[in-house]
């Protein structure tokens, strides 16, 4: 029974940071104090998580009184980790971004760890209800923290968009759920895996709609096209630690509930939806890359280009529908791979955009370089991350999926993932260019040394190490210790 | 035969209800609409012998958020003139509804899948919900506690008055600022 | 000793190539002439001393420098070969090389570049030594490229005016023409016929075992590499831009090297041609009617060293009847008398140029006879050799190709070459009474000459009055001694003395006759010639060949750069590529219309994928 | 340091930029570090040369896990192919330095070390993704170069050159996943090594698609005609260093990844595309030359000279006999040498004039005759003049395409005439006649004639004496072309 | 009585719902819209937990009840907000995120 309580005490550590937070934030603390202790609770967590990792005797949690309600296995152990690291590292590198931004208050800092909460939830849920009441605990929290900048006409629209958008997709979730009930009499997650192997395709056509709906409000959530035009307007208009919490972190939660429903549960119907992918992934691609591919405003292509990546991760999840084995472990490392590049790269912009208030276009990264070298050196490593240049975590991640679809025999996915990996190149050097090329009409800069940037650096040396790293190294992982991580966690997907 | 018409009734007022709702250009009218339809909601809640959640349905939906939702309208007190020019109305509604048909076909057909009677069952009082509640469905009841919560903590930060107006850089690409 | 005589002036060149960059200012004539007319001296006797080995021991000496390289069955060394061809070529060679070294030493001494100059002339005169002496083929070839390459160096001398490069440019390329021709037989032959290694004793050994059509071919491609080289139609249109050198470049080029390597590259490859009687006559015809052709262009031109340029073509052309029918020994007998002439010649000419402050045209000069007594006489004695006037080297050497002509029943070449006989004797005399007999129009200042300059001519003079006693044949009472030396593959012909006496008889009139005509019409008093007929005015324009060649080669290929320039890469290949990223952002921009902004449109797209993806469930699932 | 060789030779310039980068070093010390960078590499090559050995076949073999997951290995080696690459490689990088050795801008130094790991490893992978990872590597260096230092339209050249190269790059990588994954599927273990995925044997039609995708890449490297417009551009705008290693090493590249990857893994295959690219090759040859005439800028016309002779390479490479492929082999060496120093003297004039437009030069052999003397003998040995190696290589190269078929032979003779045309119009507009400026013009100094000079004296050697240099890589390149040649005649 | 016509009933509000949302400006509508749909899916919940003889849809549909609760206080705070900050609930009107807007 106390091992039970241990392995909820992540979970409660970070709710009872967010109720504390919640009471805190009227209080007169400053808001790095705030942060302070909001990280704190997360650090406390990430400890019981890592010190929990591995051994786990039971199931789930609770299972008297949860019932199976409650999965604890390495695969939501790791993507809670993913999440809390993320939410951390939102945290710590927009330290200088709070300071510089007037409107934060107290309760930013309950919110973010509600909607983490949510997303813990999330990655555990062995329910439909409660998975579906954990993303909107992630959603709703996340929707009022995109229209933080209240004074801020940008960020209202955007948490309109959310609200109105999400919450109607929501609904799909919801009813695609009722769907599986109706046809499986139960929401347990076990009991429809029973189900489903228990029948062929052709005799449960109100699951596999149900499951489509499911389907549907996770398209959404991660941007596929034709679901996808809040994700530019959304992005742009939140503050830049939301649009990095949003791009690293929730886009990995609503994958943890995705993989675990595609893989196991609905893994014999799989082939049902192969056709369906790929019509969206087709569009996503190209939607994608047509929206990153003419934007101005470096947020917004950072943006379209999320869709792009979204896209290669449907590449790997149909692959999953057609019986490929790499696509599984393939999906989580492009998603460490796309967490830590994405991550960095909104990390530098909100860094600049704390010390000079403003959203960058392309153009206000001429003589970036010559400004702040290192700045520069590692945005362009972030960028060749994203475009999938080789030597960076973003070319195996890339590198993975393609083969994933190789293996299914979907070289025309392939090919596209390809081709639009190829103008994603224009894209990212584009911006490398506006750095490196032009003149700078200010000295260089000193590179302050806080928090903020060493995280920023520090992530730029995982890219690096992630694409080339070795076991030379040990405990650091490099690209090998990713893919155990990836391979480790699927495994435990059963 | 008087559970159907009963029904039917109850079903005119909902469809009815839902239609004001999406087609009235006041929105006090709307909401009226939207007002009915779930108290129509109730009364089939009721039939479908959920006393529960035909009373939940009343206290909840009706009673907190249809009220609150009137109370906002009010305090927003939009008048005619300030409310939306949708002269294009009645046109998005049809295309619409012509592309919502085949979802609506799918969801009929599928559904209809299912055996058609009602299994004889009890009926479904607080207390056999509140012990299947505290059953099987804890977790998603606490956690729905923190979803209430969060959404309060959400709500309060999204409509309380910002504090102050000056930061507005998002917004503005002023030329004037340092370069980054 | 043969790889020395090759190597030695390379190596001399090297040395003054290297002092005269690591200073151009400074004037360091005496190393310079010591180094640079040293050299051809010492090849000189080298070369004596190999021709009296060759003349009295073995038939050829071989010596081999190193293995060049070794691929397959390319197994080509860098060796040399001292037959009976090639040290009869390499005597004279050196020989007169190295006279007109001397007189460049004086012709050439205030000239600043005077270290260079003789750098690339003695580059000049390793090129040809490794044409002539190179065992293989390839080697031959490198020669023969190098050989161009100095004339482009020398031609442009002067590299100051535009002009001269343009000459320079233009002989390179077309040299260059040639050897296209040159090395496609090459390859041709290597790949057909080196089953034995690819030395001309090797080939010569195999050459039964090509393909007779394919020899024709390999024949007619080293003849398009003669053509270059020793300016025949068509590819002899540098010859005369070629006098923009210094004189004694144009002596080395006409007379000892160069011009002639196309000659001795027919014979050479004598044991092809005579399996291809054929393509020797077609190689016949074109020398005969380049002979005519380049005569009649002299016939009209004012510049004293044009003239000589197209006699030179003309003489060549004499030549390629020779070796095209067959008599290779007769027409290197003719290389052999006319590098005599020609070098004296020219050299006659640079001396008179020099004399007269750099005037080349000879209807300025006139009246030169009493004041440049030694160059009159020596240029006469040219004179008298060249249009063919016994006893003097030129009869000789050009009758027995007339008779060869004549008796292989090729008759309107043997006509065409009795007709430019006569030609080029009247335009040789109008030339030396223009020069020397005519009345000045003007009174000359006349720079005095070095010896240097002048001691060359004598000897020259007296090796032109007596180098055809060398091929005296039968008939005049010889016994042909450099034919028999030469052992070619001689076209065997029955000629009666009665038939010689009688075209000889005949050259000696129309000779007579063109000498007559000349000094009636420009002894006393020489007129230029104007364009006052077509005929004419086509003559003295060269027959437009050169616009002809602008026309047809030149405006077409810069027609085609700037098409690819203009269209081609932009239009077609960027624009093809223009046009996909056109499309794409095109897509890209309608794709953001999409993106208008409003929630309500947001919210469509979304019922629209849902209305997609019902209607595909609807199919695919058959629920209705 | 001679038990792992190679790797020391691949990264020590990577290795002293890192250091040199965390340290700050000032550019005084930047520039010493380079220098000594490269001079070292080049020592440890020579000696690597000496003790190789022309009749083993891979040698200095390394190869160590890397990302053992998805079987990447660290596998590097070398071969008569690679050596003579890696010797042309670090045989440049000494004269470049010396010639920058006045720039004062850190980036350009920083680069450069960047940009020669990546072809040293280019050249010595032998592991396919490896070989993908340097491939690419050495493409933003270039990218910077161009785009930061370079002059004209450089920031849209710039991006031209990486967004086509990218492009080839792509293809290929689609091609190195496919052959890995097949590999996969067929033992059950994951390899990207070179010897491992040769062994695959796939259906006719796959070996063509696979094979497009890495010739796409080589095709556009190289490049062959219709792949080229971003050659032209890209050299006109680089700085001299830069275009010094586009045009010497990494056009090469083009050819090497054909020989070693193309004749290493689809020997068959390449018999489908030989007369595509031969006849593309033989309108490369013209074309380019012919363009190259009325070009102005002299860097962009010795780019057309460039992709004129590299047409004529790839043309060797794919008639399959002894001689072309010495020819191409040697080819690769001779031109790397000549264009390496013809730009280095563009490079030069650049310095000087601030120009590189024939219309605005002339006269310079009368103001200096020894830059003169250097510029006509680059220029002469790029146009293949006998005494220079060039020469040897496209005697070699006609031979071989006359043994294949006589038209070839013809067409590939043109070479003789195309080359001549251009460069000696363009040596009669920028060396001779009368000058079109006023600019002072200081002949060349010791420190620019040193650096010259080893390039000079290796140029005649190769004319000279090829018999010195074809043995290093003969014996190797006859067994290699009768493997492929067994392979073409086994599946007819 | 069948379940059908509950089921047409709820497919038939969920539908309206859509239609709601996507056709109008309103934001009091739209809100109301996701309402609807909410509202329809819990009806759907109650019915099948009827058609399936078990409790737990009912508890669903309780659940929901929450969850429409919790969207409802959220999105009216929203709305409040916005018509505070422009004096308008047309969602049209906002529009500055456009592609068009962002790229001039």
């Amino acid at each position: 029974m106390i091992e039970q309580f241990l392995y909820a005490s992540p979970m409660a550590t970070v709710v009872l940071g967010a109720l504390v937070l919640m009471l805190l934030a009227n209080s007169t603390l400053t808001l790095s104090r705030l942060n302070l202790i909001a990280v704190s609770f997360l650090g406390l967590s990430l400890i019981l998580q890592f010190s929990l990792y591995g051994d786990k005797s039971t199931a789930f949690l609770f299972e008297t009184i949860f019932g199976d309600t409650f999965i604890l296995d390495d695969f939501a152990s790791i993507f809670d980790m993913m999440f809390t690291a993320g939410a951390m590292l939102t945290l710590l590198i927009n330290n200088d971004y709070f300071k510089s931004h007037t409107y934060f208050s107290g309760e930013y800092f309950a919110l973010m760890l509600f909607s983490l909460f949510g997303m813990m939830m999330l990655s555990h849920a062995h329910e439909l209800l409660t998975a579906f009441i954990a993303l909107e605990i992630a959603s709703l929290s996340v929707y009022a923290l995109v229209g933080y900048h209240k004074s801020n006409k940008v960020s209202s629209e955007a948490m309109m968009k959310y609200i109105v958008l999400g919450s109607m997709t929501g609904a799909f979730f919801m009813l695609g759920t009722a769907l599986i009930y109706g046809s499986v009499g139960s929401t347990s997650l076990t009991e429809i895996a029973n189900y489903v192997n228990g029948n062929s395709l052709d005799n449960i056509p109100m699951l596999i709609i149900g499951a489509t709906f499911i389907m549907l409000t996770i398209l959404f959530k991660i941007g596929a096209v034709p679901f996808h035009s809040w994700v530019v307007d959304v992005y742009h208009g939140a503050p830049y630690p939301i649009t990095m919490y949003m791009a690293s972190t929730f886009k990995i939660a609503v994958f943890a509930i995705a993989l675990r429903l595609y893989l196991v549960d609905f893994a014999p119907i799989n082939s049902f939806w192969t056709e369906l992918l790929q019509a969206v992934t087709i569009l996503t691609l190209f939607g994608g890359s047509w929206l990153a591919i003419n934007q101005s405003l470096v947020k917004r292509m950072l943006a379209g280009s999320s869709i792009v990546h979204s896209g290669y991760l449907l590449i790997a999840l149909s692959s999953i529908g057609l019986g490929s084995k790499v696509a599984a472990p393939a999906i989580m490392f492009y998603l460490i791979a796309y967490f830590i590049s994405a991550a960095g790269a909104f990390g530098i912009l909100s860094f600049i955009d704390s010390q000079s208030k403003r959203q960058m276009k392309y153009e206000d990264f001429k003589g970036f370089a010559q400004r702040r070298p290192y700045m520069a050196l590692m945005m362009s490593i972030f960028m060749l991350s994203l475009a999938g240049f080789p030597s960076t975590i973003g070319f195996l991640g890339k590198f993975y999926i393609f083969t994933s679809a190789i293996e299914s025999g979907q070289i025309l996915l392939a090919g596209l993932g390809i081709l639009t990996a190829f103008i994603s190149v224009y894209y990212y050097f584009k911006l490398i260019a506006m750095m490196y090329f032009y003149p700078s009409e200010e000295e260089q800069k000193v590179f302050p040394v806080n928090i903020s940037t060493i995280l920023i650096v520090m992530m730029a040396l995982i890219v690096v190490w992630g694409g080339i790293g070795t076991t030379l190294i040990p405990y650091i992982p490099g690209a090998d210790g990713f893919m155990e991580i990836a391979i480790e966690a699927m495994s435990s997907l059963r | 035969m008087l559970e159907i018409s009963i029904f039917s009734i109850l079903a005119l007022f909902m469809i009815g209800g839902s239609i004001a709702m999406i087609s009235n250009k006041q929105t006090v009218f709307a909401a009226f609409g939207f007002l009915v339809a779930m108290i129509a909601l109730a009364g089939l809640f009721a039939m479908l012998n959920s006393q529960f959640l035909a009373i939940a349905q009343i206290l909840v939906s009706v009673g907190a958020v249809v009220v609150l939702s009137m109370l906002t309208i009010l305090t927003v007190n939009a008048q005619s003139k300030s409310l939306p020019q949708e002269p294009n109305k009645t046109k998005w509604i049809i295309l619409t509804s012509i592309l919502v048909a085949p979802f609506t076909i799918l969801l009929y057909k599928t559904l209809t899948t299912l055996p058609d009677h009602f299994s004889t069952m009890e009926t479904i009082n607080t207390k056999v919900l509140g012990k299947e509640m505290f059953s099987h469905w804890v977790l998603p009841f606490e956690i729905l506690s923190i979803l209430l919560l969060s959404a309060m903590v959400g709500a309060i930060v999204i409509a309380r008055k910002s504090k102050k107006k000056e930061d507005n850089t998002t917004q503005t690409n002023s030329r004037e600022r340092s370069r980054p | 000793m043969l790889s020395i005589i090759v190597v030695l002036p390379f190596f001399s060149a090297l040395l003054l190539g290297i002092v005269y960059l690591g200073n151009t200012k400074a004037k360091r004539y005496t190393f310079y002439t010591i180094i640079g007319v040293g050299t051809p001296m010492i090849m000189t006797l080298l070369s004596f001393i190999v021709t009296y080995q060759v003349i009295n021991g073995s038939d050829t000496l071989h010596t081999t420098l190193l293995q060049w390289i070794a691929i397959g069955d390319l197994n080509i060394s860098i060796a040399f070969m001292a037959d009976r061809l090639s040290v009869v070529m390499i005597s004279f060679i050196t020989f007169i090389g190295t006279l007109i070294h001397i007189y460049a030493a004086g012709y050439m001494k205030e000239d600043e570049a005077y270290g260079k100059f003789f750098a690339y002339f003695n580059l000049f005169m390793g090129s040809m030594l490794l044409l002539v002496l190179s065992d293989n083929p390839i080697m031959m070839f490198v020669g023969w490229e190098l050989v161009g390459l100095c004339s482009y160096l020398l031609i442009g001398f002067y590299h100051h005016d535009t002009a001269n490069i343009t000459a320079a440019n233009k002989a390179f390329i077309l040299n260059r023409v040639g050897d296209f021709g040159f090395i496609m037989a090459l390859a041709l032959l290597f790949v057909h016929g080196a089953e034995g290694g690819f030395t001309f004793e090797a080939i010569a050994t195999h050459i039964s075992a090509i393909d007779p059509e394919m020899l024709s071919l390999i024949g007619i491609l080293l003849f398009v590499g003669a053509m270059g080289k020793s300016a025949q139609i068509p590819l002899y249109v540098w010859l005369p831009d070629a006098m923009a050198g210094p004189t004694p470049v144009s002596a080395l080029i006409h007379a000892a090297t160069m011009v002639t390597a196309g000659v001795y590259m027919v014979a050479r490859y004598s044991f092809i041609y005579v399996e291809i009687p054929d393509v020797g006559i077609f190689i016949a015809s074109i020398g005969a009617a380049s002979a005519l052709f380049a005569a009649i262009i002299a016939c009209y031109q004012s510049d004293i060293k044009k003239i000589l340029a197209y006699s030179t073509m003309s003489q060549l052309g004499y030549m390629f009847i020779a070796v095209g029918l067959g008599a290779y020994s007769a027409g290197i007998f003719h290389v052999f008398t006319h590098a005599f002439f020609k070098a004296l010649l020219f050299m006659g000419a640079g001396a008179v140029i020099i004399a007269l402050h750099h005037e080349q045209n000879i209807f300025k000069m006139g009246g030169l006879k009493k004041h440049l007594k030694l160059v009159y006489i020596t240029m006469f004695i040219a004179t008298l050799a060249i249009s063919g006037i016994p006893p003097f080297a030129g009869f000789f050497s050009k009758d027995a190709i007339l008779v060869t002509a004549f008796t292989s029943e090729h008759y309107i070449i043997w006509g065409m070459g009795t007709l430019t006989a006569l030609l080029t004797a009247f335009y040789m005399f109008r030339m030396l009474f223009s020069v020397f007999h005519a009345q000045a129009k003007e009174e000359h200042k006349l720079q005095a000459l070095p010896k240097t300059m002048t001691q060359p001519l004598v000897v020259l003079a007296i090796g032109a009055a007596s180098a055809g006693f060398l091929g005296l044949n039968e008939a005049y009472g010889g016994h042909a001694l450099i034919n028999t030396f030469l052992s070619l593959p001689d076209m065997k012909l029955h000629v009666s003395h009665a038939t010689e006496y009688m075209l000889g008889g005949l050259n000696v009139i129309l000779a007579l006759l063109g000498m007559g005509l000349a000094y009636t019409l420009f002894a006393k008093n020489a007129e230029e010639a104007k364009e006052n007929t077509r005929f004419k005015s086509l003559v003295i324009h060269t027959f437009y060949i050169d616009e002809l060649y602008d026309i047809l080669i030149v405006k077409p290929l810069l027609k085609i750069s700037r098409l690819i320039e203009n269209i081609i890469d932009p239009k077609i290949f960027d624009g093809f590529i223009n046009l996909n990223i056109w499309g794409y952002l095109q897509s890209a921009e309608m794709f953001g219309t999409l993106q208008n902004g409003k929630v309500r449109y947001y919210a469509l797209y979304i019922l629209v994928g849902l209305s997609a993806i019902s209607c595909y469930m609807l199919i695919k699932l058959e629920v209705l | 340091m001679m038990d792992h060789i190679l790797s020391n030779i691949i990264f020590l310039p990577l290795i002293i930029a890192m250091v040199m980068g965390v340290v700050q070093a000032p550019v005084k010390v930047l520039r010493l570090g380079a220098f000594f960078s490269s001079v070292v590499t080049l020592f440890l090559v020579l000696w690597l040369a000496y003790h190789y050995d022309p009749h083993g076949g891979m040698q200095f073999v390394e190869q160590a896990p890397w990302i053992q997951s998805s079987g990447f290995t660290y596998f590097i080696g070398i071969d008569f192919l690679s050596l003579i690459m890696l010797l042309l490689i670090t045989l440049l990088m000494p004269p470049l330095y010396l010639y920058m050795m006045h720039e004062k801008r850190k980036g350009y130094w920083y680069n450069m070390m960047l940009l020669q790991t990546g072809v040293t490893g280019a050249v010595l992978s032998l592991d396919l993704v490896l070989f993908y990872l340097f491939w690419e590597t050495m493409l933003l260096p270039i990218f910077i170069m161009i785009g930061k230092y370079g002059n004209g339209l450089r920031q849209y050249n710039s991006m031209k050159i990486i967004l086509m190269t990218i492009l080839g790059s792509m293809s290929m990588l689609f091609s190195i996943m496919y052959l890995g994954y097949m590999y996969f599927e067929t033992t059950g273990v994951w390899s990207f090594a070179l010897q491992d995925l040769a062994t695959l044997d796939f259906d006719a039609q796959t070996f063509i698609w696979l094979a497009a995708g890495f010739l796409l890449a080589f095709a556009i490297k190289i490049p062959l005609v219709g792949f080229h417009t971003w050659m032209a551009p890209a050299y006109g705008s680089a700085p001299t260093p830069a275009v010094v290693i586009m045009s010497s090493i990494m056009a090469k590249l083009g050819i090497y990844g054909i020989w070693r990857f193309g004749f290493g893994l689809f020997e068959t295959t390449l018999i489908y595309y030989a007369p595509t690219i031969i006849v593309l090759a033989l309108i490369g040859l013209l074309y380019y030359a012919i363009r190259a005439i009325t070009e102005d800028n002299l860097r962009r016309m010795f780019a057309y000279s460039s992709g004129s002779h590299l047409s004529l390479i790839a043309l060797g490479i794919f008639l399959t006999n002894i001689y072309a492929w010495s020819g191409s082999l040697y080819f690769i060496g001779t031109h790397a040498l000549a264009s390496a120093g013809i730009f280095l003297m563009i490079g030069l004039l650049y310095k000087r004039f601030k120009t590189v437009h024939i219309s605005e030069l002339g006269g310079i052999a009368g103001k200096a005759p020894k830059f003169a003397f250097f510029f006509a003998f680059f220029a002469l040995s790029i146009a293949g003049l006998p005494g220079t190696g060039g020469f040897v290589a496209e005697l070699l190269i006609i031979i071989g395409a006359f043994k294949t078929n006589i038209w070839i032979g013809v067409f590939t003779a043109t070479t003789m005439l195309s080359a001549m045309v251009y460069i000696f119009w363009m040596l009669q507009r920028t060396l001779f006649g009368t000058a079109n400026n006023t600019t002072e013009f200081s002949d060349l100094n010791l420190r620019e004639v040193i650096l010259l000079l080893p390039l000079v004296i290796l140029l005649i050697l190769t004319g000279i004496a090829p018999s010195l240099f074809t043995p290093m890589f003969e014996p190797q390149l006859s067994l290699f072309l009768q493997d492929a040649l067994h392979a073409i005649g086994a599946s007819k | 009585m069948t379940p059908d016509m509950f089921f047409l009933l709820a497919s038939i509000l969920f539908s309206i719902g859509l239609v709601g949302l996507v056709s109008r400006k309103n934001l009091f509508v739209l809100y109301m819209s996701i309402e609807l749909m909410l509202s329809s899916v819990s009806l759907l919940l109650a019915t099948l937990s009827k058609v399936l003889d078990d409790t737990s849809g009912s508890v669903m549909a309780l659940l929901m009840i929450g969850v429409i609760a919790a969207e409802a206080a959220v999105f009216l705070a929203m709305i409040i907000h916005l018509y505070r900050e422009n004096r308008t609930i047309d969602s049209d009107t906002f529009h500055t995120l456009s592609q068009g807007e962002n790229n001039a």
